[in-house]
């Protein structure tokens, strides 16, 4: 259905990486809960779509040539007003200019912030192993990912009991009870977030790989705050 | 593939050695006579040695080409140059044959012009299986066939044994016979053009002599069939693997790692893991806990074999009242582990090793000592082996030490007691049957449909 | 408290062992045995048994109290009851002897009164150094001085190896006595209630017949004294620390680690890292670089190797230009890992051997063999130990198996070439001996100041 | 000096946790750089200190009796304005009591929020080792340093060389050269402050532990944002 028309969509256009936007639409087609991310050309059109998602709001640029955003000032975080979102996007711009002067840019996309007081950050992903084919990672997510190097893996299909199993290998675990005073989170809903992927794996053949980090959670529910396809 | 005719291999009533020879730097030479050496030969076996250049070989008849040959081969073992190997395999496709071990070293390894596809040609129209190339062969103990190059003839047991290396298979079978430890089916697999893992874990699944499957494995072909016959396989009986060989892609050995879990299988990561864990596996019993008593000469051994437990999951067993009560009786420590002093004589190692194996709170026994020059470590060995021997728990056991304890260890081995040479080696025997456990109740929780 | 003394521990002129007897039964019976049976007393040392109930034993009057001794001897070994140990102290101390070894295991440890305070008071007003108690004697072989009730007497060597756990000192004692290792000195040394880790490290820094140092510690009673003479002692020698015991309290390991790292000494996890670590210290030559060339019998023996020197630091040798022409000549194949085929001639690997130990780009020699039939490894062995025993080079090995290689192993070890049970373990000898040079390279930069 | 009357006051209360403004104060005394924490005994007070700190700022309850601030919803980062301020210290005051009613308040500390956008967060500390006495140790900071369990250890005292090592031995090591677009930090800043760490141990015999988390670092230099002093 969409999900694989959109997939063939990107591979027609000789693409291999997903937008921000395009791999939300892909996790939101599987029922994966996601942080909405809005395209805007200027920064006026910027401030109208903030205005109805509310602030405060996060700003990234928008570009097929740039995968690391943040190695070239591409991402603002917790911009509180109009005001603070107009100034953003003209350093933005200027900076990625700047940064990488040959990139296409098509703008930016806009989405609010994950206020999640109590949330904690993980990682759920999928990767092609040249012999056993996909394996799912689940671990800590956040910018520190590379040094927390939490990341358990399991073959796909995933049942509840492998999900379970899973969860529980990464260190990870230890923080999704009771944890510094926040509430246990909503392990349930991460579960079902680790079996909707085990399901894309399974009905999307050319998925080659997904990153999810951060996915947000907390005792209510889950958040895909940021997202990476690859397919191919 | 599948395990068609794999029975051939394994349960052949005819073999032939093409390559045969008197010639003693021939590999066929030592084929035949490994073949003629067992039961398989006096029991009517049939072994036909082939090779042009001779007439007779050991007094047999030599036959000079495949078509000579009074029958089909059940199993042909060719240890010919690599540029005869296709022909002779088309040759004995057409006579029937239908399964050959192929020692040949594939020269594609070295640079030369490889073999594998050419062999896989000319087995194919005949559905002949190939085990090889660059196989060591293989031996089935209990029908008494030998059908390898290998420098012994393994005993009979209820392990099957897999390697893909050569020398890791020699060397383990060598281990092993030291030790008095048998196989079901040992197997060096070599390149595994046609039989492979897949097809191997398969059939020993469904073997009844084997009780317990060892893999050493170098690359998997395909992914997909290792995984179903792994699973299956896993459902059975205890299959352990070595990896060797690192994967170059970087979390390539952690998706292995996940794989291996995922059909159920365990995993040891070194030679020494795989040595333990067929030690552990050939001797171990039912167990129903994980509480360990632990028995030593020397409190400092008692320290370590803590130290490897800890963090485990397992723990010391809590002695209970009746025990407490016997060794005061005896004049012993009642404590967990139990520390003997270095003068300690042989009625209290007895004494408490009845004690200790009779407490209900105790899932299994570990028995630790150094040489002491005031009781010869042979003289304990000898009075407590037989009471080891009797008990219906796991009893695992370390002399450590060098000569002086060489006759205890020989003991305990007769006495089919595992030894290791560490106290941490011992432990992790315990550890090792206490996961197998765990995982067979874990598989209970993976629906074989996934 | 300091070294004062210590020289009548490890070279006493005169031995009085009080409890001496001949009841084999009693530790004083084997002391004195073995004080009597090595060079110690064939050199004109002294040796008094000490019991009242015995006018003579093997052949020497036996005297009944300490004050009827023909002089004040220069070391007591004390192996009677715990109530008498601090009245004999007493009246040493005041006879003048100056070191005493007390075997008598401290009833404190399983309930009982504890010995500790009372032999330390005893002891004080005679500057009397007591080693103990629950000691199992010391040895220094170069004297021929077995005062230990030990089942051998170690040879002479230049490692000087202390333990707190008697049974572990036994046993290192016994592996090593099998593969030919000796000692410079070896010292159970039991609680340590006087002397004391920090004293040995003191006396062993500079201790000219001892080039490295092996402890076992169960626990550091002094950390100050501990870290001021394993900082001395380290930047002379190696010192290698196995620690026994794990800590309950959270972090102390990681602590125990830094302190052991910061005083310069290396640590090692396991009774078996140890006794390869006696293995690589007394077998060691002086090393230029971290490239080691490996030489196997099996693929998979060389993809282990490999394996575990992935990501150590150290690397796989380069073979130079001369060497790949030298192998080519033999129709060897000119990679690294060198990879024969079962069927290999002896004359390939004495050739290999001699090729590689002659690369300047590789820095030491691996060989790694598995058992094969075709050519016995003791002929093998034969033939290329004199080589390596030549090089100037390390070269580690590795028979695996049992049987079939241990004469093999037998031959290795009569020619001082370290050889381990698996090939991973080789690599860590090799790696073991890279750590040492930059150890050594490190503690340059850490000021003796702090 | 001022330090040593400082640990001595507080012994003399027969207290031996040092308040988060006691423990700033002792790094000040030994050149470590902080964030000033300023006390406020009500809102308004509160609000005129953060008009002269500058907002944002960051709001953490003042109590002897609490150790674990976050568990009693004791700590609100990012306020915006004066505004925000207000009604956070009533919101806290209100959750303090309520989670932990026993607890003796004096008010609450007010701090600028370290606004350091490449800056990353570590962890110095000190603890004591019945037997080797006094450890420093270094690793990656912020809340999720149980589970980075990235500490390296080594006894004082340090010097140059040593303190460069301990730094090297950590995995947070890895993120401070140049990384994820960030500049590379003030590594100078790093050894500087282990160094004063360590003449701290030396100088203050009753100093029991020290945790300085998170200590951030940037290319321009070092800033302890939070801390804690045990002496006996
Ligand atoms: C297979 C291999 C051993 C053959 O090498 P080789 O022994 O030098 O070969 P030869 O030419 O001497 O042939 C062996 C014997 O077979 C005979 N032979 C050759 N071709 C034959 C044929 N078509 N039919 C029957 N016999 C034949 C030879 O006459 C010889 O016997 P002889 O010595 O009595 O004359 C060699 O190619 C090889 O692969 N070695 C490595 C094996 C190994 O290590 N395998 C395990 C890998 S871990
Ligand atoms: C020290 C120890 C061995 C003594 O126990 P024991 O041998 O049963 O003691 P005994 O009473 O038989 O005394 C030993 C000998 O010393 C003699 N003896 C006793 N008191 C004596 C004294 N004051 N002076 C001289 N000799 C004395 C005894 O007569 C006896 O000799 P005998 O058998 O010829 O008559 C015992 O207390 C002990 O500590 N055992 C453990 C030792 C150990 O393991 N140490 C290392 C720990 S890892
Ligand atoms: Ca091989
Ligand atoms: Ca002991």
């Amino acid at each position: 259905e969409g999900a694989r028309r959109l997939v063939e969509g990107v591979l027609a256009e000789r693409r291999s990486v997903l937008t921000e936007m395009e791999s939300k639409a892909l996790l939101a087609a599987f029922h994966i809960p996601i942080t909405p991310t809005m395209p805007a050309r200027s920064a006026a059109e910027a401030q109208l779509i903030a205005a109805q998602l509310g602030y405060p709001v996060a700003l990234k640029i928008d570009s097929p040539d740039i995968s690391h955003k943040s190695a070239v000032q591409g991402v603002v975080l917790n911009l509180a007003d109009a005001a603070a979102l107009g100034a953003a996007y003209n350093d933005m711009l200027a900076n990625v200019q700047r940064l990488q002067p040959g990139a296409r840019i098509n703008g930016v996309t806009v989405q609010r912030m994950a206020g999640k007081r109590d949330g904690r950050e993980l990682y759920i992903g999928v990767a092609s192993d040249p012999l056993f084919g996909p394996v799912i990672g689940f671990g800590a997510g956040g910018t520190m990912i590379d040094l927390l190097n939490d990341r358990a893996l399991e073959l796909p299909p995933l049942n509840q009991f492998l999900a379970q199993r899973l969860v529980s290998r990464a260190r990870v675990a230890d923080t999704l009870g009771e944890w510094r005073g926040a509430p246990a989170v909503d392990l349930q809903g991460i579960e079902h977030i680790l079996l909707r992927v085990s399901e894309m794996v399974c009905e999307l053949p050319q998925l080659r790989e997904l990153d999810i980090n951060p996915l947000i959670v907390d005792q209510h529910g889950v958040l895909a705050v940021d997202a990476r396809v690859l397919v191919g | 593939m599948s395990i068609r005719n794999l029975d051939r291999l394994f349960q052949p009533r005819s073999v032939a050695v093409i390559g045969a020879s008197d010639n003693p730097q021939r590999i066929g030479t030592r084929v035949l006579a490994n073949l003629l050496d067992g039961e398989f030969a006096r029991d009517g076996g049939k072994v036909w040695p082939l090779n042009p250049k001779h007439d007779t070989l050991r007094g047999m008849p030599c036959y000079a080409r495949v078509g000579a040959l009074p029958a089909a081969a059940d199993l042909a073992i060719i240890c010919t140059p690599p540029a005869t190997v296709a022909g002779l395999i088309s040759e004995l496709g057409q006579a029937g044959t239908k399964a050959a071990i192929v020692m040949t070293a594939d020269p594609g390894h070295t640079g030369g012009r490889a073999l594998r596809q050419a062999m896989l040609e000319a087995a194919k129209p005949h559905l002949l299986r190939i085990l090889g190339a660059g196989s060591v062969g293989l031996q089935s103990p209990a029908l008494g066939l030998n059908a390898s190059f290998t420098q012994m003839a393994a005993c009979t047991g209820r392990l099957a044994f897999v390697s893909q290396s050569g020398a890791l298979a020699t060397a383990v079978l060598d281990w092993a016979g030291q030790r008095g430890i048998g196989f079901s089916r040992f197997v060096a697999m070599g390149d595994g053009v046609d039989v492979d893992f897949g097809d191997l874990l398969d059939y020993l699944a469904a073997d009844a002599d084997t009780e317990a499957i060892l893999l050493c494995i170098e690359h998997v072909s395909s992914a997909r069939k290792f995984m179903s016959a792994g699973r299956l396989a896993a459902r059975g009986k205890p299959v352990i693997v070595l990896k060797v060989g690192r994967d170059a892609a970087p979390g390539a050995d952690l998706v292995f790692d996940a794989a291996i879990r995922r059909a159920g299988m365990l995993r040891v990561h070194s030679t020494e893991d795989l040595f333990d864990a067929v030690e552990t596996l050939a001797r171990q019993r039912p167990q129903r806990g994980e509480r360990l008593a632990v028995l030593t000469n020397g409190g400092g051994l008692g320290l370590i074999a803590a130290d490897a437990l800890a963090c485990s999951g397992a723990q010391l067993a809590p002695l209970s009242p009746e025990t407490n009560r016997r060794l005061l009786q005896m004049g012993a420590p009642q404590t967990n582990p139990l520390d003997f002093l270095a003068d300690a004589p042989v009625e209290h190692y007895t004494g408490a090793v009845e004690a200790l194996l009779r407490d209900p709170q105790a899932d299994a026994l570990l028995f630790l000592h150094a040489p002491t020059a005031m009781v010869a470590s042979d003289l304990i060995a000898a009075a407590v082996a037989p009471i080891m021997q009797a008990a219906d728990k796991n009893v695992l056991s370390c002399w450590l030490g060098g000569g002086s304890v060489a006759q205890a260890r020989r003991v305990f081995a007769d006495a089919g007691l595992p030894t290791y040479d560490t106290p941490e080696k011992a432990v992790n025997g315990f550890l090792q049957i206490a996961q197998y456990r765990r995982n067979q109740e874990l598989l209970m929780e993976v629906p074989t449909g996934v």
